[in-house]
């Protein structure tokens, strides 16, 4: 498989040239270490879109290429600059949150435009104007949620899990238990972990259950979140789950027990098994490419090259245009047009690089994902 | 051959050399005892030597001796008895301490500073007399080179006693052995002991190698006035330059007193050099 | 009952450290070498166990049996290109080539079976033992780790004890001068202390992923600092005492989560280990080497 | 006597601290006059404060695992202090200190005596233990010092500092700022940190390092490392003088830590973890212990090799793993040493 994807960045820089000009589009994110999962979906998804607009073989052309940063800041820029150097004109940012702050700044310094597929912490567009988010930010996700919850009426007592040492669930954590009160939420337990004490959840969950929560947020990827739900079976305790995006993916681990996933409710902007054909010609490629299902990071660096394709494309700009020429008409474009992907229709993005899509509210019936409202 | 100490009586039984007499003993040990691993490795141990004597510490293998030395030097807290230390008592003093009260030693295993050079070694041990401060050393100020130059010329004054002063810039580890025995000798002196504990000083040595160190301590206790305690089993040695001899045995002292004295003991005879000479 | 219930999860999570540390107890003890990399022979022993069971749909016991010839295989293949070389150079030196010797299995798990998680199916299924009408669960994993533990305990125990290997091991241990002389082939004995140790770590891998069911390229790697940290904390190269350390360590997470903060749990549980190490300076168990002088 | 030509160790040691300055200052000509003459490609530029940082990192290390003896797991510990206090201080100081160097150099200031503090608070527990014991125990300070700063708020307003644990309940006033933010540390860091100023740190490390190991002190600290037993028989005061050596590591360590944080916009510390502690270690072990230079030189080519190796993608880290390895079997088997020295030229005859 390994080979497969030599080949395909091969052929992928070989199809570009081939037309004698592409624009070299960069991003950074994890592709070892304990967070690879993430920057690799992100990229595969960005490869895909990449091909498939390469392969319309028409004015825009793309020569991705995406650098590790092992989900560590100094190791981002490192990347980021390699990337500068090869001569990325507009950047795909980094995929987790604290790496993306380090290289927005650089971005920012450099004015070389970026959209990040998943970064979602407020801070890495703050203060930024050329530097926009495909996905919620977190602040957003945890209103967002505590207004689901608490308009649907799904719950009165509230528990909340978080991890307290990632940036993304620690932010969407605290917007939610800020606002709970004002949708009729009250937070009867809240409980955090880190890394290295992940894989116990006894204590959380008895919190929890003791506190009578009948709700559990779980703002966290769907790795740990899959442990929670196991134990929680174990110990008899069944309230309502409610996830973020990041939640998403844990339908198609390999070996995972659907049943356990019986219930949970999310919101999510993407979703693999949604019927449109858009989506669904997006996970029929990746699954071919990859043998897996893609997620929302691989969703979401899809929707990001398509973006730029978008944009690229209403702003006529053309390969030999370099980066500082490209970043005003990159911001232009993006704080102005209105696009559909994967992620959501009618995506906007404000001055200040937020995205505006309409978060799906899901909840997982019979192994699958089904609209909540 | 030495001229013989005369000795003479002082009160409660202990006897000193008559140089030493009007003097304090500088090491008075009293029913010293320690149990090691159940075991009382020393006990009712019973010493005193005078301000400038040479005594020497024999005994079979495993009798004690270097207990005595490390009981001495607080590597091992005693579990009974008193340690005077020039009128001092050492209790609840650790090896540092005792050190400083003025006891210093070479030991069995010859324990140097190898990766130090060997006048590195000579004035690590004058660390505590040095007068300057961490910052003069960062900041290179008047004081540190003062100090620097005067330690350096004293470790090569004390270097050239046992005629080491032309290595002194290479690696201890890298000396040959005798000349390792020889400067944890040096090392010891350095820090202005009024009593030196030398643990098998000729160990290993041939016999005008052992000529030479039994010159050398002898020219260390002339220059220096000090009491110096030898633990040897070359009884060549031990005879030769002790004025004051004790015998141990099982962790007990069964004999105390000249070398002629001990060398007609027949207890000492029994226990000691006749099975030395049945080996 | 609450504190009891915690009491069970701290004894089941530090069951698997336990199991863990007697892999790097028992290394530590003849070979005198922190072995980092036995984390990541836990997960390779996983992954050889996900996909016996998964892919090949082989029995989880048989599963569990290829895993462990796998391991002991690449524990003595790991030995031999890495640390053999370095029998004479500073601990220090072979400490690193170990922590080489992690990112390497790590790296190369990522390549062959990608980040992605796999969710790994229990070894025995996921029921427990209800007790006090369903008061308490103790889970038949938890079970099985403490039992299996136990039994490589008294197992080891008895091997160190009484074969002629094993004495090899304990002279080696003491003093590998002194073992060569008496005609102890060192090289030999050490190459045999890797191949248990991680033949054990296949069966730890197979617990731990039982009992937590994700399976990543890191998976090995904290659950190794903390085991490791819990052989400390019994005495290392004592085996009893990584049993008990492990169990210890466990329980303290546990309560420190509960009673304390799930914030600073980690923080309550190292500062613990400062306190048992600077009252027992060996650990709980642990012999206190004196250097004779 | 007879005797092998012996090494002279004076004159090795002084030609090697002249040589480690000298490649030092060199080194710092080159790159800074290839960095103005744009002949650094961005991303060796971007790595050239880091790399400063490192270097103090292990020359740091260095004092402890080199020269005192002792295995420390948790230096990155003491760096993570130094980055959070530094920052929090060069952030404080910005209104006071509007010049940035001057504010980089408080900064540096401030967090060497907060990581210096930090180093006496845990000297006083770990000193007590030898050997293994002691490397564990240092971890353990590294995870706590971590997990502390992962649950640390503080914040400035008119009122003044406030600060808090767990959560932010730090209630500032409107117009306040949290500065420190938990597990999201610091986040909109001005850049200040130079490559001159890393430079500068780097030199005057040196400067203290070795300084410090010619004079009494640092015979004391490697009288130490040789021999325990015999450095306390000559009176050295062993706890006072592994204190002396741990503070001024953790000192420079928090110089290092500033210099580092103050060239990201954004730091956290779970980025000072067990796997930057041993980063550190493996360049002082590679550089060879109580080798300045080695480490200097390791803490470089470690920190440049996994960059150059971005070119083979997924197999880039597999191929540092084994690029670590194979160097630790090189510079540290007897047989694979002898066979690479063969072809050294400049093998010089002292060390044979």
């Amino acid at each position: 498989m390994k080979k497969v994807l030599v080949c395909a960045m091969l052929v992928l820089a070989m199809s570009a040239s081939a037309f004698g000009a592409a624009f070299k589009v960069g991003g950074t994110g994890p592709l070892t270490g304990g967070a690879a999962i993430y920057g690799t979906a992100a990229m595969r998804g960005a490869q895909i879109a990449a091909e498939e607009i390469n392969a319309m073989g028409g004015d825009i052309q793309f020569e991705l290429r995406y650098e590790d940063d092992t989900h560590d800041a100094e190791k981002a820029v490192n990347a980021y600059n390699a990337l500068k150097d090869w001569g990325m004109q507009v950047s795909l940012g980094s995929v987790t949150s604290k790496p993306a702050e380090a290289t927005a700044a650089e971005n920012f310094a450099d004015r070389i435009f970026a959209l990040t597929p998943s970064a979602s912490s407020a801070a890495v567009t703050e203060g930024k104007d050329n530097v926009f988010q495909m996905c919620f930010v977190d602040p957003n996700q945890g209103t967002a949620s505590a207004q689901y919850i608490g308009d649907k009426k799904l719950a009165k007592k509230v528990a909340v899990i978080w991890k307290n040492d990632d940036v993304y669930s620690k932010g969407v954590r605290d917007t939610f238990v800020e606002n709970a009160a004002k949708f009729g939420l009250e937070i009867v337990s809240e409980t955090a972990f880190a890394d290295g004490n992940d894989t116990d959840f006894s204590v959380q969950l008895t919190d929890a259950k003791e506190k009578g929560a009948e709700l559990v947020f779980l703002p966290m990827y769907y790795q740990p979140a899959s442990l929670i739900l196991a134990q929680a079976q174990a110990m008899g305790y069944a309230p309502k789950w409610f996830g973020i995006d990041g939640m998403d993916g844990i339908l198609t681990m390999e070996g995972f027990d659907k049943s356990l996933a019986e219930g949970v409710m999310l919101l999510t902007p993407f979703n693999a098994d949604a019927k449109d054909e858009r989506t669904q010609n997006f996970v029929k490629k990746y699954q071919e490419k990859f043998g897996e299902i893609p997620n929302q990071f691989a969703a979401d660096g899809y929707d990001c090259v398509y973006a730029y394709y978008q944009a690229l494309t209403q702003a006529k700009a053309t390969p030999d245009m370099d980066a500082e020429t490209l970043c005003p008409k990159m911001i232009e474009q993006f704080t102005t047009m209105t696009f559909n992907g994967v992620t959501g229709e009618n995506v906007r993005w404000s001055k200040n690089g937020e995205v505006s899509k309409d978060p799906k509210g899901m909840v997982i019936k019979n192994g699958v994902y089904v609209g909540l409202d | 051959m030495r001229a013989k100490t005369k000795y003479v009586p002082i009160p409660s039984t202990i006897i000193l050399p008559e140089r030493d007499a009007e003097r304090a003993p500088v090491l008075e040990c009293v029913k010293l005892g320690i149990t090691l691993g159940g075991i009382k490795a020393v006990e009712d141990f019973n010493l005193t030597v005078g301000r400038t004597e040479i005594v020497g510490l024999i005994g079979p293998n495993g009798a004690g001796k270097t207990t005595v030395f490390n009981l001495l030097t607080k590597v091992y807290q005693p579990t009974t008895g008193t340690i005077l230390l020039n009128g001092q008592d050492t209790h609840g003093m650790n090896t540092m301490q005792v050190n400083k009260a003025g006891i210093a030693r070479t030991f069995q295993n010859i324990r140097l500073f190898r990766n130090m050079s060997v006048i590195d070694n000579v004035k690590t041990a004058m660390n505590n007399e040095m007068r300057y401060n961490m910052a003069s050393a960062i900041l290179r100020l008047p004081n540190y080179r003062r100090e620097e130059v005067a330690a350096h010329r004293r470790a090569l004054k004390l270097l050239s006693i046992f005629d080491m002063q032309g290595v002194a810039d290479v690696p201890a580890g890298s000396l040959p052995y005798g000349a390792q025995r020889r400067l944890e000798i040096v090392r010891a002196l350095a820090t202005n002991p009024s009593l030196l504990l030398l643990d098998e000083p000729a160990a290993g040595m041939n016999p005008s190698e052992t000529a030479d160190l039994m010159d050398n301590i002898r020219k260390v206790h002339e220059m220096f006035q000090i009491a110096i305690i030898l633990i040897e089993h070359d009884m060549s040695l031990v005879m030769n330059i002790c004025e004051g001899i004790c015998v141990l045995n099982f962790g007990h002292v069964i004999a105390k007193g000249t070398p002629d004295e001990i060398q007609s003991n027949p207890a000492v005879i029994e226990a000691y050099l006749g099975r030395k000479k049945e080996a | 009952m609450t504190f009891l219930n915690f009491f069970i999860s701290g004894i089941s999570l530090g069951s698997i450290y336990a199991i863990i540390a007697l892999g790097y107890t028992m290394v530590y003890g003849i070979a005198k070498m922190l072995n980092f990399a036995h984390g990541d022979v836990i997960m390779v022993g996983a992954y050889v166990c996900f996909y016996m069971a998964v892919r090949y749909e082989l029995p989880p016991l048989l599963g569990v049996v290829i895993a462990m010839v796998v391991c002991t295989l690449l524990g003595m293949i790991v030995e031999r290109l890495a640390y053999k070389p370095l029998r004479q150079a500073p601990s220090l030196a072979v400490l690193i080539t170990a922590i080489g010797m992690s990112y390497f299995l790590q790296n190369t798990a990522l390549l062959l079976w990608s980040s992605n998680p796999k969710v790994f199916p229990s070894i025995i299924g996921r029921g427990s033992f209800k007790l006090f009408g369903g008061e308490l669960s103790v889970s038949h994993i938890t079970a099985l780790t403490i039992g299996v533990c136990l039994v490589i305990m008294a197992a080891l125990t008895l091997f160190v004890g009484k074969t002629k290997m094993g004495k090899a091991m304990r002279a080696c241990s003491e003093d590998k001068g002194a073992a060569q002389l008496m005609g102890i082939n060192v090289n030999a004995t050490i190459s045999l202390t890797f191949a248990i140790g991680s033949g054990l770590a296949a069966v730890a891998g197979a617990l731990l992923c039982s009992a937590y069911p994700t399976l990543m390229p890191t998976t090995g790697a904290l659950p190794g600092i903390k085991a490791f940290t819990a052989a400390v904390f019994g005495g290392i190269g004592s085996i009893p005492g990584a049993f008990l350390g492990g169990l210890m360590l466990g329980v303290i997470e546990i309560f420190a989560k509960a009673y304390i903060s799930s914030q600073l749990s980690d923080a309550v549980v190292f500062g613990v280990l400062i306190v048992v190490l600077l009252v027992k300076p060996a650990g709980l168990l642990g012999k206190m080497t004196q250097e004779k002088v | 006597m007879t005797m092998r030509r012996l090494i002279n160790l004076k004159r090795v040691e002084a030609r090697r601290i002249y040589l480690t300055y000298a490649v030092v200052i060199v080194a710092y000509v080159i790159c800074q006059s290839m960095s103005s003459a744009k002949f650094l490609s961005s991303s060796m530029r971007g790595m050239l404060v880091p790399i400063c940082a490192y270097m103090v990192m292990a020359v740091s290390l260095n004092l402890v695992v080199g020269i005192l003896g002792e295995l420390s797991l948790g230096h990155a510990g003491f760096m993570s202090v130094g980055a959070f206090s530094g920052v929090a201080a060069a952030i404080l100081l910005q209104g006071v200190i509007p010049f940035a160097p001057v504010r980089l150099a408080v900064a540096m200031i401030v967090a060497a005596v907060f990581a210096a503090a930090a180093g006496f608070v845990i000297g006083i527990p770990v000193l007590r233990l030898k050997g293994d014991y002691l490397a564990i125990v240092t971890l353990a300070f590294g995870e706590i010092i971590k997990s502390i700063l992962n649950n640390f708020y503080l914040g400035v307003d008119s009122g003044g500092l406030h600060f808090s644990m767990l959560a932010d309940t730090t209630r500032l006033l409107p117009g306040g700022k949290l500065i420190i933010r938990g597990p999201m540390g610091i986040s909109g860091i001005q850049k200040i940190a130079t490559f001159p100023a890393g430079a500068i740190l780097l030199f005057i490390s040196l400067m203290i390092v070795f300084n410090l190991v010619n004079s009494r002190s640092g015979r004391a600290f490697m009288a130490i490392r040789d021999d325990r037993i015999a450095a306390e028989s000559i009176g050295l005061d062993i706890t006072k003088y592994k204190m002396m050596a741990f503070v001024m590591s953790a000192a420079l360590a928090g110089a290092a830590g500033a210099l580092f944080a103050m060239n990201y916009s954004t730091i956290v510390a779970n980025k000072f973890d067990f796997n930057t502690s041993i980063l550190i270690l493996v360049f002082v072990v590679l550089g060879g212990q109580g080798n300045m230079l080695g480490g200097i030189i390791a803490a470089a080519v470690l920190t440049i090799l996994p960059e150059k190796l971005r070119e083979f993608s997924e197999y880039r880290m597999l191929l540092y793993a084994i690029v670590l390895i194979v160097m630790m079997l090189a510079t540290n088997n007897a047989e694979i040493k002898d066979f690479i020295s063969r072809f050294n030229p400049f093998r010089r005859k002292e060390e044979a």
